[in-house]
C-alpha cells in the first residue's frame, strides 16, 4: 500500500467507480479540457489534474466538458440524476455556488421530500473550499456551513488521502446528493497524504474520526484545520495537556454522539473551523454541546474562526484571517488553565520561540 | 386528419380532463379549502396534450409552476392530484409538494416547479441520460414566456446544442409573465428567434390548435429521436385565469379575455372542426364531458374526506440514509 | 398616530426615501406591473402591493419592472449601487436567492474591502421570508442564516410595523448593503400592526429591542417568531416565571451585548428561530452565549427551530414544521423547573386544555 | 487617418505600457513573489486602449479575471496596480484584493472580477446609473468568448434593450475561455449572432488592430451617448500566454502561438502600419518602449520593498458603520 496524496486519492476514486458503474459520469469546466481547440484533449483533466485521464478511458460522453455556465450545467446534472445517471459535478471553486445555488437549494436536495419520497437524485459535487492560496476574495472560500444547512444535501469535508478516497466512492454510491468539499491546500499537502489501497473501499458518512485522544479538551475540526488542530495538540502532548481531536469528515449527516461523548469525558470544546465567524459549522457543534452535553461543560466553549470579512488578498493578512495552530493552542490555555486570551496567547507565542 | 376517431376522442378526454381538472379547482378555492398558490392551466390544454401524444412514460418531461396539465397528460392520476392539492396522505406526493411540486418519475414526470426556467436544466439532464444510456428518448421542457428570459434557460439551451441532446424547449408563450407583458419582457422580436442564435432550430406555432401543436411535435419528436440534437417551440396561448387563483388581473382588458374564451378556446376549436369533418358526434364530446364532472365530484368529495399525512412523515423522506 | 400594519409601514419608507432622495430607486418583478400589458400600468405594486402607487408619483425610470432574470437584475441593482443610485431591488421570495447569490455574496458585499475601502454599495434587497402560507418547500424558506453569515452585507429581520418602517429607511439611508427580510404572515397580523408616524424615522442597526422583561430566562426571537416568543412568555408570567424576550431586528450587525446582558442576570438561553436545524442564526446565539456568558449560564441552551427538513406543503405537516408557542414554553419549563422535554410540553398542553 | 501624431503615440504609449505591465509581471512571476493567479492580457491591448479611448472618468467600465489591461488602459495608475499583485499597503486597493480584483471607482472602474460574466449585470447597472441620473455617459463591460456563455450575461443584454440602456457589451473573443475553445463551447455560429436574437444591434470586428477597434468604437459610443440603447461588438483578439500563469498550454499548437505574435500582435501591427504611413519613426516608438522598460523596473523594485498592509487592515473596510 503506498503513501498517496489526496489529489491521487480523489483521481482513484472517479475512476474506480467510472469503472464499476457506466452510469458514473464527470461534468464540468474543463474536466478534460481542450474541446474545439487544435492541441491536445485532456490538456488539463479539471484545472487541477485531478480528473487526467478519464476522458482517453472514459470518452466524451462521459467525461464532459462544458461551456462556462454553473446554472446550466449543474441543473443539466441533477436531471441527469433524477433520471438514471450517476453524476459527479464539478464546480471549480466553491465560491461559484452562487451562481448554480438553486439547483442544488431548491431542487437536487428538495425532491425527494417535496415529491413525497419517490425522487432518487444520486448526485455528487465536487468542489474546492478553502484560504491559503492567495487566491483572494472570490476563490478562496469555504461555505460549507451553508451546504450544512441545506436537508436533504449531504456535506463531506474530508482531511485525509484515505478518507477522501472512501468517502468519495460512497458519495458516488449513495443515493442522496452529497457536496464533496476539497480543500486547495490539502491537495499536495504531506500532512494530509497517507497509505491508501489501490483497491476501492467505503468510509461511511456520520462517523467521526478519532485523530488524537486525550483527557482535557475535545476539539473538533474539520479539512485543513484537522491537521492544524493535530499540531496543537501535539505540543500541548508534551506540556501535559490532553487533547481529542475529533474530525467528523462528513458535516451532514454528522456524528453528534462522537462529539458529545468526547466531552462528557473532557468537559471542555473548543471548534475549528474556517467556514464562517458567523452561523457557521464551529457555532452549529457550539449549540449542539450546549444544548446536549451542558451539564458536563467546565469552561467556555471556545470557537477559532476566521474575522468576520471577506478573505484578504496580502499574503500577511490571509495568514492572519486563517485559524492558526496557535489560535487553537491558546483556546486550549484558556479552557484548561484558566488563561485570559492576551496571556494564553503570550503563553504559547513564548512556548513557540523557546522551541524554535 | 391522420387520426383515427379513438385517438380523435382520447386526445379530446385528455384535453377535457385537464379543463374540468383547473375548473374544479377554481370553483372549489372559493371555499378556501385548497390551501396556498395556485396556477391555473385552462385555455393552454392543447399544448401538454399535443406534446405529450407523442411521449411514452420513458420520454421525461420538467414543468412549470403551471403545472397541472402537463402532469395529467403525462399520464398522472388526476384523483391522486386532486388528492395532493388538498395535502392528504394519498396525494401523488403524501401531501408534502402541493400544486407546484407535483411529479411522478414513474411517468418520467421531472415535476412542476416552483423556480421559473427551472425546468430547462433539469429536462437538458434527462436528456443527457437518454443519450449516454444510448436510448431514443427525449424530454421535454414546458416553460413560459416569462421564463424564456431567465439565463439558464439559454445556458441550458446551449448546453443541449453543443452536446446534441435530445431535448425540446417547449415555450408556452402565453403573452404575460405574472402582470408583465411578453412585449415588455422580451427584447427581441420573437422568442423563437432567439432560439437560432443558440444554433437550434426552431419553430413558432399555434397553442390554441390541438392540430397545430399535434402535428408540430409529430416532427420535433421525431427529430430529437433520431439524435438530430435539440429543437425550440414558442406556441402562442392564451391562460384564461389570472397569474393565480385571486389575481385581479387589472393588467388585462376584460374583453380579451372574453375573446379568448369565445375565439381561442382550443376545446371549442377541436370539438367544432372535428364534429365538421363528421369524425365524431356533439354527443359523444357530451358524453366525455359528462363522465369528466362526475369524476371530478367524487375526487373532491374524497379529498375533503381523505387522511392527513402521519406526523411522523414531517421528517420522513428527506434522505434516503442518514 | 395611526395603527398601521407591517405592509403600510413598508410601503411608507419606500415612498418616504423616494421623495427626499431622487437617488432611490426600485426594481423587481412586477414592482410595478402592466408593462407591455393592456390593461393598467402599478397592476399589482409589488405580487403583493406593497409599491402600489408608487410608480404613478415617481414614474417608470425610477420603478423598475424587471423581466424574469434574477442574477441580471440584481447584479444591475448591485452597478447602479456602486456607481451613484441607491437602490431598492425586491426578490420576490427569499427562496429565490440561488438565482441571483453571486451578486450578493461575491459583488455587493465584498466590494469595499476588495477594493480597499474605495467602493459604496448602498443596495437595500427586499425579500420575502417564511412558512406557514401553505406555499410549500420553494416558496417558505428564512435563509436569514445564510445572508448573516456574509461579511459585508447587512441583515434585518423585522417584526413590527414601526421597526419596519424605521429599519427600512435605516436600510435605504445606510451606506452599505443590506437584506430586509419580510416576513409574510407579518404583513397583515394583527399583532404585529403598532403605532406609526406618518413622518420619517429610523431605527438604527445592531440595537435590540426588548419585547417582554422577566428575571429567569432570555428568550431570542426574530421575526414571527418574536409574537410566538411573548406569547408564550405572557403565559408563563401568569405561572410566575419571567422572560426577557429579546428582539435583535437585525441579525448582523447584532446586538450582542444586549443578550449577553440578559443572560447575566436570567442565566438561562432559549432561541427561537425559523431560519435553519443546522448551522442557523440559533446556533449562532447559542454560541455567543456558551463562549461569552458562559459563567452564568445555570442550565442548557435550548434551541426552538424546524426540524431538518424542506418546509412541507400539508396544513398540519406545516403546523408542526414551524416552532411553536408551545415548544417555547415547554423549552422554558426545561431550562427554569429541570423538567425533562416530554414532561414539559405535556405540563404546556394540559395548561392550554384547562385554559380552554 | 484622422488621428493626430499626439493622440496615435498616446494610443501607443498605453498599449505598450500594458504590455510592459504584463510582461514584467510574467517575468517577476518566475521568481515566485508574486502570489496568487494571474491572467496577462498580453496580445489583446488594442482591445481596452481602442475602447477606453472614447470614455471619460465619468464612463464605467467592468473589467474581468484578465484586467489588467481594462484597468491600466482605464487610467489607473500602473505603478499602484505593481503594488497592489505584491500585496503592499500602497496599493490600490491596499493589498486587499490583488490581481483578481484591481478596482477604481475615482477612474469609473467598477473593477477586476473573479466570476466569469459577473460585470455584465453590473455594467449593466452604472448604465442605468446614466440613464436614472440623465447623463450622457456610457458603460462599457469587457469579456471573453468563455464568459459569453453565461446566462447572466444574457439577461443583463436582454434587461439593457428592454430598458434601453448605453451598455456596450464588449466581448475579447480569443477563442478560448481556459483551455476550451470557442467553437465547442458557443453552439451558435457567432458569438455576435447572439445579440441580434436579443435584440441588440452588434459588430464583428478584428481585435488585434488598433484602428478598427477604434474606430468601431467611435460609433458604438456615440450611439449609446445618443440614448439609442445598448451595443454588442464582437473583437476577435489573440492571447498570447497561458490562461494564467503556469499553464503549460497543451490545448493550443506551438505554431497557433508564434504565428499569432508574428502576424497579430496588435503593437506590431499599430507601428508598422503608422510608420508606413510617416506619422511617426521607429525612434518615436523605441523611445516610449525604453521609457516604459525603466518605469516598470523601477515599480517592481519599488514593490518589493514597500510595506506590508497593517495587521488591522484585516478588519477595516468590510463596512462603512457597523
Ligand atoms: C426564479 C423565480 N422568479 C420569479 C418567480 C415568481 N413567478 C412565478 S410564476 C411567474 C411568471 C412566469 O411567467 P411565464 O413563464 O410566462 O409562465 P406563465 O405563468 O405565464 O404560465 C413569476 C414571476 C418564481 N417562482 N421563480
Ligand atoms: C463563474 C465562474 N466560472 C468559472 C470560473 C473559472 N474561470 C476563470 S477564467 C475562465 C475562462 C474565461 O474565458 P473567457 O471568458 O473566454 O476569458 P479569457 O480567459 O479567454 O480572457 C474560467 C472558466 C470563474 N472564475 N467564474
Ligand atoms: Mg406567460
Ligand atoms: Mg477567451
Amino acid at each position: 500500500m503506498a503513501e498517496k496524496s489526496i489529489r491521487t486519492a480523489i483521481g482513484e476514486a472517479m475512476r474506480a467507480e467510472m469503472r464499476r458503474d457506466n452510469n458514473v459520469i464527470l461534468i464540468g469546466e474543463d474536466v478534460a479540457g481542450g474541446q474545439g481547440c487544435e492541441g491536445e484533449l485532456d490538456a488539463y483533466g479539471g484545472v487541477l489534474g485531478i480528473s487526467k485521464g478519464l476522458i482517453q478511458e472514459f470518452g466524451a460522453d462521459r467525461i464532459i466538458d462544458t461551456p462556462i455556465s454553473e446554472m446550466g450545467y449543474m441543473g443539466m446534472a441533477v436531471g441527469a440524476a433524477a433520471s438514471g445517471l450517476r453524476p459527479i459535478a464539478e464546480l471549480m471553486f466553491s465560491d461559484f455556488y452562487g451562481c448554480c445555488w438553486d439547483m442544488l437549494y431548491n431542487q437536487a436536495a428538495k425532491f425527494r421530500y417535496m415529491f413525497g419520497g419517490k425522487a432518487v437524485t444520486p448526485l455528487t459535487v465536487r468542489t474546492m473550499i478553502g484560504a491559503g492560496a492567495s487566491a483572494s476574495a472570490q476563490h478562496s472560500q469555504s461555505p460549507y456551513h451553508v451546504f450544512t444547512s441545506l436537508p436533504g444535501m449531504k456535506c463531506v469535508v474530508p482531511s485525509n488521502a484515505y478518507d477522501a478516497k472512501g468517502l468519495l466512492i460512497q458519495a458516488i454510491q449513495d443515493d442522496d446528493p452529497v457536496i464533496f468539499c476539497e480543500h486547495k491546500a490539502l491537495y499536495d499537502l504531506p500532512l494530509a497524504a497517507s497509505e491508501v489501497p489501490d483497491e476501492s473501499y467505503t468510509v461511511p458518512f456520520g462517523e467521526a474520526n478519532f485523530v488524537r485522544e486525550g483527557e482535557d479538551v475535545t476539539i473538533v475540526a474539520l479539512g485543513l484545520m484537522v491537521h492544524l488542530a493535530a499540531g496543537a495538540a501535539d505540543e500541548l502532548a508534551k506540556q501535559g495537556i490532553g487533547c481529542d481531536v475529533i474530525d467528523p469528515r462528513t458535516t451532514s449527516p454528522l456524528d453528534e454522539e462522537a462529539i458529545l461523548e468526547s466531552v462528557q469525558n473532557t468537559g471542555r470544546l473548543i471548534v475549528v473551523d474556517e467556514s464562517s465567524a458567523r452561523c457557521g459549522f464551529a457555532h452549529d457543534i457550539a449549540a449542539l454541546v450546549a444544548s446536549q452535553a451542558f451539564d458536563c461543560l467546565k469552561a467556555p466553549i471556545k470557537l477559532v474562526t476566521p474575522p468576520h470579512t471577506p478573505v484578504p488578498f496580502s499574503s500577511p493578512l490571509e495568514q492572519a484571517w486563517i485559524p492558526s495552530g496557535e489560535r487553537v493552542a491558546a483556546a486550549v490555555l484558556e479552557v484548561t488553565m484558566g488563561l485570559d486570551a492576551k496571556t494564553a496567547m503570550d503563553t504559547v507565542m513564548a512556548a513557540k520561540s523557546a522551541a524554535a | 386528419m391522420s387520426l383515427t376517431k379513438e385517438q380523435l376522442l382520447d386526445y379530446y378526454r385528455k384535453m377535457r380532463n385537464i379543463r374540468e381538472f383547473e375548473e374544479t379547482i377554481h370553483r372549489e378555492n372559493t371555499t378556501g379549502e385548497i390551501p396556498g398558490f395556485l396556477h391555473l392551466y385552462c385555455g393552454e390544454e392543447a399544448n401538454a396534450v399535443g406534446v405529450c401524444a407523442h411521449l411514452s412514460d420513458d420520454d421525461y418531461i420538467a414543468s412549470n409552476h403551471r403545472g397541472h396539465g402537463h402532469c395529467v397528460a403525462k399520464g398522472s392520476d388526476p384523483r391522486l392530484m386532486v388528492m395532493e392539492l388538498y395535502g392528504r396522505a394519498e396525494g401523488l406526493c403524501g401531501g408534502k409538494g402541493g400544486s407546484m411540486h407535483i411529479a411522478d418519475l414513474d411517468r418520467g414526470s421531472l415535476g412542476a416547479n416552483g423556480i421559473v426556467g427551472a425546468g430547462a436544466p433539469l429536462a437538458t439532464g434527462a436528456a443527457l441520460t437518454q443519450k449516454v444510456k444510448g436510448r431514443d428518448n427525449v424530454s421535454v421542457c414546458f416553460f413560459g414566456d416569462g421564463a424564456s428570459n431567465e439565463g439558464y434557460v439559454f445556458e441550458a439551451m446551449n448546453l443541449a446544442v453543443i452536446l446534441k441532446l435530445p431535448v425540446i424547449f417547449y415555450c408556452e408563450n402565453n403573452g404575460v409573465g405574472e402582470g408583465t407583458g411578453v412585449d415588455y419582457a422580451v427584447g427581441a422580436d420573437s422568442i423563437a428567434d432567439r432560439a437560432a442564435a443558440f444554433g437550434m432550430p426552431a419553430k413558432k406555432i399555434d397553442g390554441t390548435d390541438f392540430f397545430s401543436v399535434y402535428d408540430a411535435m409529430e416532427e420535433v419528436v421525431a427529430h430529437c429521436r433520431a439524435g438530430n440534437g435539440p429543437y425550440f417551440v414558442e406556441a402562442e396561448t392564451v391562460r384564461f385565469y389570472g397569474h393565480f387563483e385571486g389575481d385581479p388581473q387589472k393588467y388585462r382588458l376584460k374583453e380579451e379575455i372574453d375573446n379568448a374564451k369565445l375565439h381561442r378556446d382550443c376545446l371549442k376549436k377541436f370539438r367544432s372542426r372535428v364534429i365538421e369533418e363528421g369524425l365524431a358526434t356533439t354527443e359523444e364530446f357530451d358524453s366525455i364531458d359528462s363522465d369528466l364532472v362526475a369524476a371530478y365530484k367524487g375526487y373532491v368529495a374524497e379529498a375533503k374526506q381523505a387522511a392527513w399525512p402521519r406526523p411522523e412523515a414531517l421528517t420522513e423522506d428527506v434522505y434516503i440514509t442518514y
